[in-house]
């Protein structure tokens, strides 16, 4: 009696988190096989990129995760700035570190919310809307904008952060716990929350890590691998924190990780406001990289990535020595993420598939670049 | 090269040490600028990805890149990048690949090579040999040229 | 009254028409809920009114369903023809229907067929309003003097329930 | 003389339930929203009325004029006959809801006021209506020709059926301790504060837990769950036809709660109104105030309802049916024999 039956989910569809094709094949409710389509909303960035100078792209690394602005710029500043081969001094780095951290407390908080909404449950994502925009209003008050924010730059950023800025950062984090608090108990120990979860979108070590899976779903799966720590850039080697890992990679660990990289954040919050020096935040010669002047790249490559909320991004840059790049390479956590999906949606039920894909917590502009 | 020395290596060590264990295969490894860039034989990229996989711990392949030389013969290079999650090693793995030629793929080794390839090929229109599914990844069905060519329009006259 | 058994009767008469007209299996699924419901209706105007409830939860409520569940999952949309009897059945769908029609037609006839004067004997709407309600004397006699027979259906019904069980147990190794 | 008067009453009491019907639907969505909304952090409605109390019509005018889109591919008979398959079930079971009084107390024109249609198989009559609201929604999933509504359809029907067994169940302990199908006979029986909620527990937990399945409500809305099968089976609908399926699921919701506080709270009971055992009549203190007990009992059922949507994930199809036979049916029939051997000498 089982007939096969195709099914699109999506590019319109309420849990493809964007213009995300999955398509099904059900037996019942029971998905069989699956293919999926990407490239919706693809706007060639890298194409772009090898046309404007290296200022200017910062611009368009606010477009690929629309989530994470900040750590895409300091991602890709950073690149740069490794190529050039100029440091910038402690407050600067102190400044990136703590901003980069508020940027996955957004990116973990909106996950949250998002991830109980596709589960059906609707309050959760009232909260962490409510307490992201608390963070969202501190990063207008620096950039003036409140989703791309182009605020870093080669070399240093836009501007100074006022004090302001640095005290309405401590009176939020020293809430943050209690806001995370909140949200754990309409989800973390809800028993249809962990019927919903536990055993579902399973990966495995070795799938995790021969897919490439990066970020809180590699970690997720018991692998202990995080940038911040593996390599430390900026100032993670001065932090005390831990790495949140899993040990089952189903989708419920997926959610206790990010849980818990939202406390660790919280900690390295603290102690960047307590360690902040004071000081210069731009590079010294940092009159020279200011917009609109283009400034040249000397020859050669580099591939540098940072932890962003999402999972590993890195910019892979080769220079020919001229104003613009002469090819740039983004490897972007969703894409790599979803690029795994098909594996972990086998024989899963079709509410199992929303979980999975909202688990992976995907930016469509990410993935298709 | 052995896994246990990996961990008083640095990128540059580690290319180098497979240099010397593949002479034949790998023609060059230098460093440029900070990272360890090794240039292999088209022909030996899936033995050499094997045997960084298997016996030495390179075993995360996260990004499979198309760069297109013009002026250059062989024309394209396809880059891979690895690392080892244990220690912070990187490589940069080069292969040249003139145009109308393809590269074996390694999606039997790296599964993540999967999307990786795909878009590879619809960027820069190098097939990957032994892919099962070797379409474009990106852009539709139909779509005519390799936008990350060089030599693709970016501008065209409206009609 | 009179008008409204005649509204039933004939809805029902119509509908159970339509059960086997109807290419569409869903449309003759439908019709045969209306059938079951001007049977429903009948029953209320003979003040049987637990028989058509029970009616109308068993067979249109829960079978009926399960047929439409059924069909829905075989999908099916429309059939092309109307399947075709098979010969060799047709003498005996003749002769069955032919022993069914002599049955009513002689079960009408010996109960002096009339509105309003269809229960006789021990159970009239007079006495079964004595003991309370429908459901009451209904119960009475189940459980009194058709108790044995009564409890042997409950029986046999829960040997089909185990085996359908079964059935499906195995077909479900088999695969 | 007399004819005429007992068609004008049965026309009156039609028009009365309509009224109330529509009226129920209507505020009931308005409640909601103000309801979540408080839960939310949000204001809710505001913007039509006082407190945004008009805006339940703005919507009801907006559904009606809007354009009424039908699929290509449809099957137009039963595309044009699910919303009112799923509407009817709705409206003809708030015929047996007693609002409030006895039987013999109080009527008007010889009729009791208070309820619609005081039949002595009250209970079974609410079933048979309840069993036929799975209809709608597998006509409406079937007829649309769209996957994701034959899946919400699919799913109602499983569920319709799986979960009638409990809710019949657990009703049927109250059933031997009455002895009557008569719904005022078992609000009478409750007394004042003899309530069945108290006597009857698990049936309680398990009644409620099937109506909310039944009416399809978070978390059990598996059939219309938004984030996976977008709409479910009125994915396709649009304007009044999409608004009778909305209709007709706020009146049952509404039914189904008053149900509630007629088998377990006590129906019109409560404080200021209490029946005298010695006489066996009824003292009522203040006339009327039996419907506001009614009224406030079954919007607390109403107001849980939504308590749970505010704070609960949808539960899965698979876990929603194994919960259904493994748990609720046997708990459901371990009450019938504790109430059986509780009750020996009654039987």
């Amino acid at each position: 009696m089982p007939r096969k039956m195709t099914i699109n989910m999506g590019p319109q569809h309420p849990s493809t988190h964007g213009v995300l094709r999955v398509i099904l094949e059900l037996e019942g409710e029971n998905v069989v096989g699956s293919d999926m389509e990407v490239g919706l909303l693809h706007r060639g960035i890298e194409k772009l990129a090898e046309s404007m100078t290296y200022q200017q792209i910062v611009t368009l690394t606010d477009r690929l995760d629309y989530v994470t602005s900040m750590t895409n710029n300091i991602t890709y500043v950073m690149a740069v700035e490794k190529l050039l081969g100029i440091e910038i001094p402690p407050r600067g780095e102190y400044i990136r570190t703590l901003i980069a951290e508020m940027q996955r407390v957004v990116n973990h908080m909106m996950f949250v919310g998002i991830y109980a909404m596709d589960l059906g449950a609707i309050t959760p994502v009232f909260q962490t809307f409510r307490d992201r925009e608390i963070i969202l209003d501190l990063f207008e008050m620096i950039s003036g904008a409140r989703l791309t924010y182009s605020f870093f730059r080669v070399g240093g950023m836009r501007e100074e952060i006022p004090q302001e800025f640095f005290d309405k950062t401590k009176d939020f984090n020293d809430k943050l716990l209690g806001m995370i608090a909140e949200y754990e108990t309409l989800l973390t120990r809800n028993r249809i929350f962990r019927a919903r979860n536990i055993g579902v979108g399973v990966v495995s070590k070795e799938y995790a890590i021969n897919c490439g899976l990066t970020g809180p779903v590699l970690r997720a799966s018991g692998v202990p691998y995080d940038l911040r720590k593996a390599k430390p850039y900026l100032m993670y080697d001065k932090m005390d924190f831990e790495i949140a890992v899993g040990d089952n990679g189903d989708c419920y660990d997926r959610y206790l990780v990010r849980i818990k990289e939202l406390k660790e954040s919280q900690k390295i919050i603290a102690q960047c406001l307590e360690q902040m020096p004071s000081g210069a935040s731009n590079c010294e010669d940092y009159k020279k990289y200011k917009i609109p002047k283009p400034f040249k790249v000397p020859a050669g490559e580099v591939y540098f990535s940072t932890e962003c909320p999402k999972g590993e991004l890195g910019f892979y840059i080769i220079s020919d020595g001229t104003k613009s790049p002469y090819r740039i390479k983004i490897n972007s956590p969703s894409y790599i993420n979803t690029a795994a999906l098909s594996g972990m949606i086998e024989g899963a039920l079709i509410a199992d598939v929303v979980a999975t894909i909202a688990s992976l917590d995907i930016v469509l502009g990410e993935l298709d670049k | 090269m052995k896994k246990e020395n990996l961990k008083n290596m640095n990128d540059i060590g580690a290319a180098e040490a497979l240099k010397k264990h593949f002479p034949s295969a790998v023609e060059s490894a230098e460093l440029v600028n900070h990272e360890a860039v090794v240039y292999v034989r088209k022909d030996d990229i899936k033995k050499v990805l094997a045997y960084l996989k298997e016996k030495v711990g390179f075993e995360y392949l996260f990004s499979i890149t198309g760069v297109d030389y013009p002026d250059r013969t062989p024309r394209f290079d396809i880059v891979y990048h690895l690392k080892t999650l244990e220690h912070p090693l990187q490589l940069t793995i080069k292969v040249k690949v003139e145009e109308g030629t393809d590269v074996d793929s390694v999606y039997d080794i790296f599964k993540s090579a999967n999307w990786c390839e795909r878009e590879a090929y619809d960027m820069v229109g190098v097939p990957f040999k032994g892919h099962p599914n070797m379409t474009r990844l990106f852009m539709w069905e139909g779509f005519e040229g390799y936008p990350l060519r060089k030599d693709f329009p970016l501008y065209t006259e409206d009609k | 009254m009179d008008f409204v058994f005649y509204l039933f009767g004939i809805t029902g008469l119509v509908s159970a028409v339509g059960v086997v007209a109807f290419r569409n299996p869903i449309h003759s699924a439908l019709a045969l809920v209306a059938a079951l419901f001007s049977t429903a209706g009948i029953y209320i105007l003979l003040d049987a009114e637990f028989l058509a409830v029970l009616e109308v939860i068993i067979y249109a409520g829960a079978i009926m369903v399960l047929f439409l569940f059924v069909l829905m999952c075989l999908n099916i949309r429309e059939l092309k023809a109307l399947p075709q009897f098979n010969k060799k059945i047709r003498p005996f769908a003749i002769g069955i229907t032919a022993i069914f029609l002599v049955d009513m037609v002689y079960l009408i006839t010996k109960s002096q067929f009339g509105v309003g004067e269809l229960a006789t004997g021990k159970y009239t709407s007079e006495q079964v309003a004595a003991i309370g309600s429908n459901a009451k004397a209904l119960g009475q006699v189940l459980y009194t003097r058709y108790l044995l027979p009564f409890e042997a259906i409950s029986l046999l019904l829960l040997v089909a329930m185990i085996g359908a069980i079964l059935l499906m147990k195995e077909g479900l190794g088999r695969k | 003389m007399e004819v005429i008067l007992g068609i004008a009453i049965i026309l009156i009491k039609i028009l009365t339930i309509f009224g109330v019907t529509m009226f129920i639907a209507g505020w009931t969505t308005w409640v909601e929203r103000k309801i979540i909304g408080d839960m939310q952090f949000r204001v809710g409605v505001e913007r039509t009325g006082p407190y945004g109390l008009m805006q339940p019509m703005a919507d009801g005018l907006k559904l009606f004029f809007k354009e009424s889109i039908v699929p290509d591919g449809c099957d137009r008979v039963t595309y044009e006959l699910a919303p009112v398959l799923a509407l009817v079930p709705a409206i003809m079971s708030i015929a047996i809801v007693p609002f409030a009084g006895s039987a013999d107390s109080f009527k008007i024109f010889g009729q009791t006021p208070f309820i619609a249609a005081n039949i002595n198989i009250g209970i079974l009559f609410l079933f048979a209506w309840s069993s036929l609201s799975p209809y709608g929604m597998i006509f409406a999933g079937w007829s649309s020709n769209n996957k994701y509504s034959l899946l919400g359809a699919l799913r109602s029907a499983a569920l319709v059926i799986s979960y009638e067994i409990p809710f019949g169940f657990s009703i049927i302990g109250i059933l031997m301790i009455v002895g009557s199908l008569n719904l005022i006979d078992i609000v009478n029986a409750q007394g004042s504060y003899h309530w069945f909620i108290y006597r009857q527990p698990v049936a309680a937990l398990v009644f409620f837990i099937s109506i909310v399945a039944e009416t399809n409500r978070p978390p059990f809305d598996l059939s219309e769950a938004e984030s996976e099968l977008v709409a479910g089976y009125f994915t396709e609908y649009a304007g009044m036809r999409f608004s009778l399926f909305f209709l007709g699921e706020y009146i049952m919701l509404f039914v189904i709660s008053s149900m509630f506080t007629v088998f377990f709270l006590g129906g019109w009971h409560g404080p200021f109104i209490s029946y005298d055992v010695v006489n066996n009549t009824w003292v009522q203190a203040i006339p009327g105030i039996g419907i506001l007990w009614f009224v406030i009992k079954s919007y607390f059922i109403v107001f849980v309802y939504m308590w749970l949507r505010a704070s609960l994930p949808r539960i899965r199809y698979d876990q929603m049916m194994s919960f259904c036979w493994k748990v609720l049916l046997p708990l459901s029939i371990l009450n019938i024999f504790t109430t059986a051997l509780l009750n020996l000498d009654k039987l």
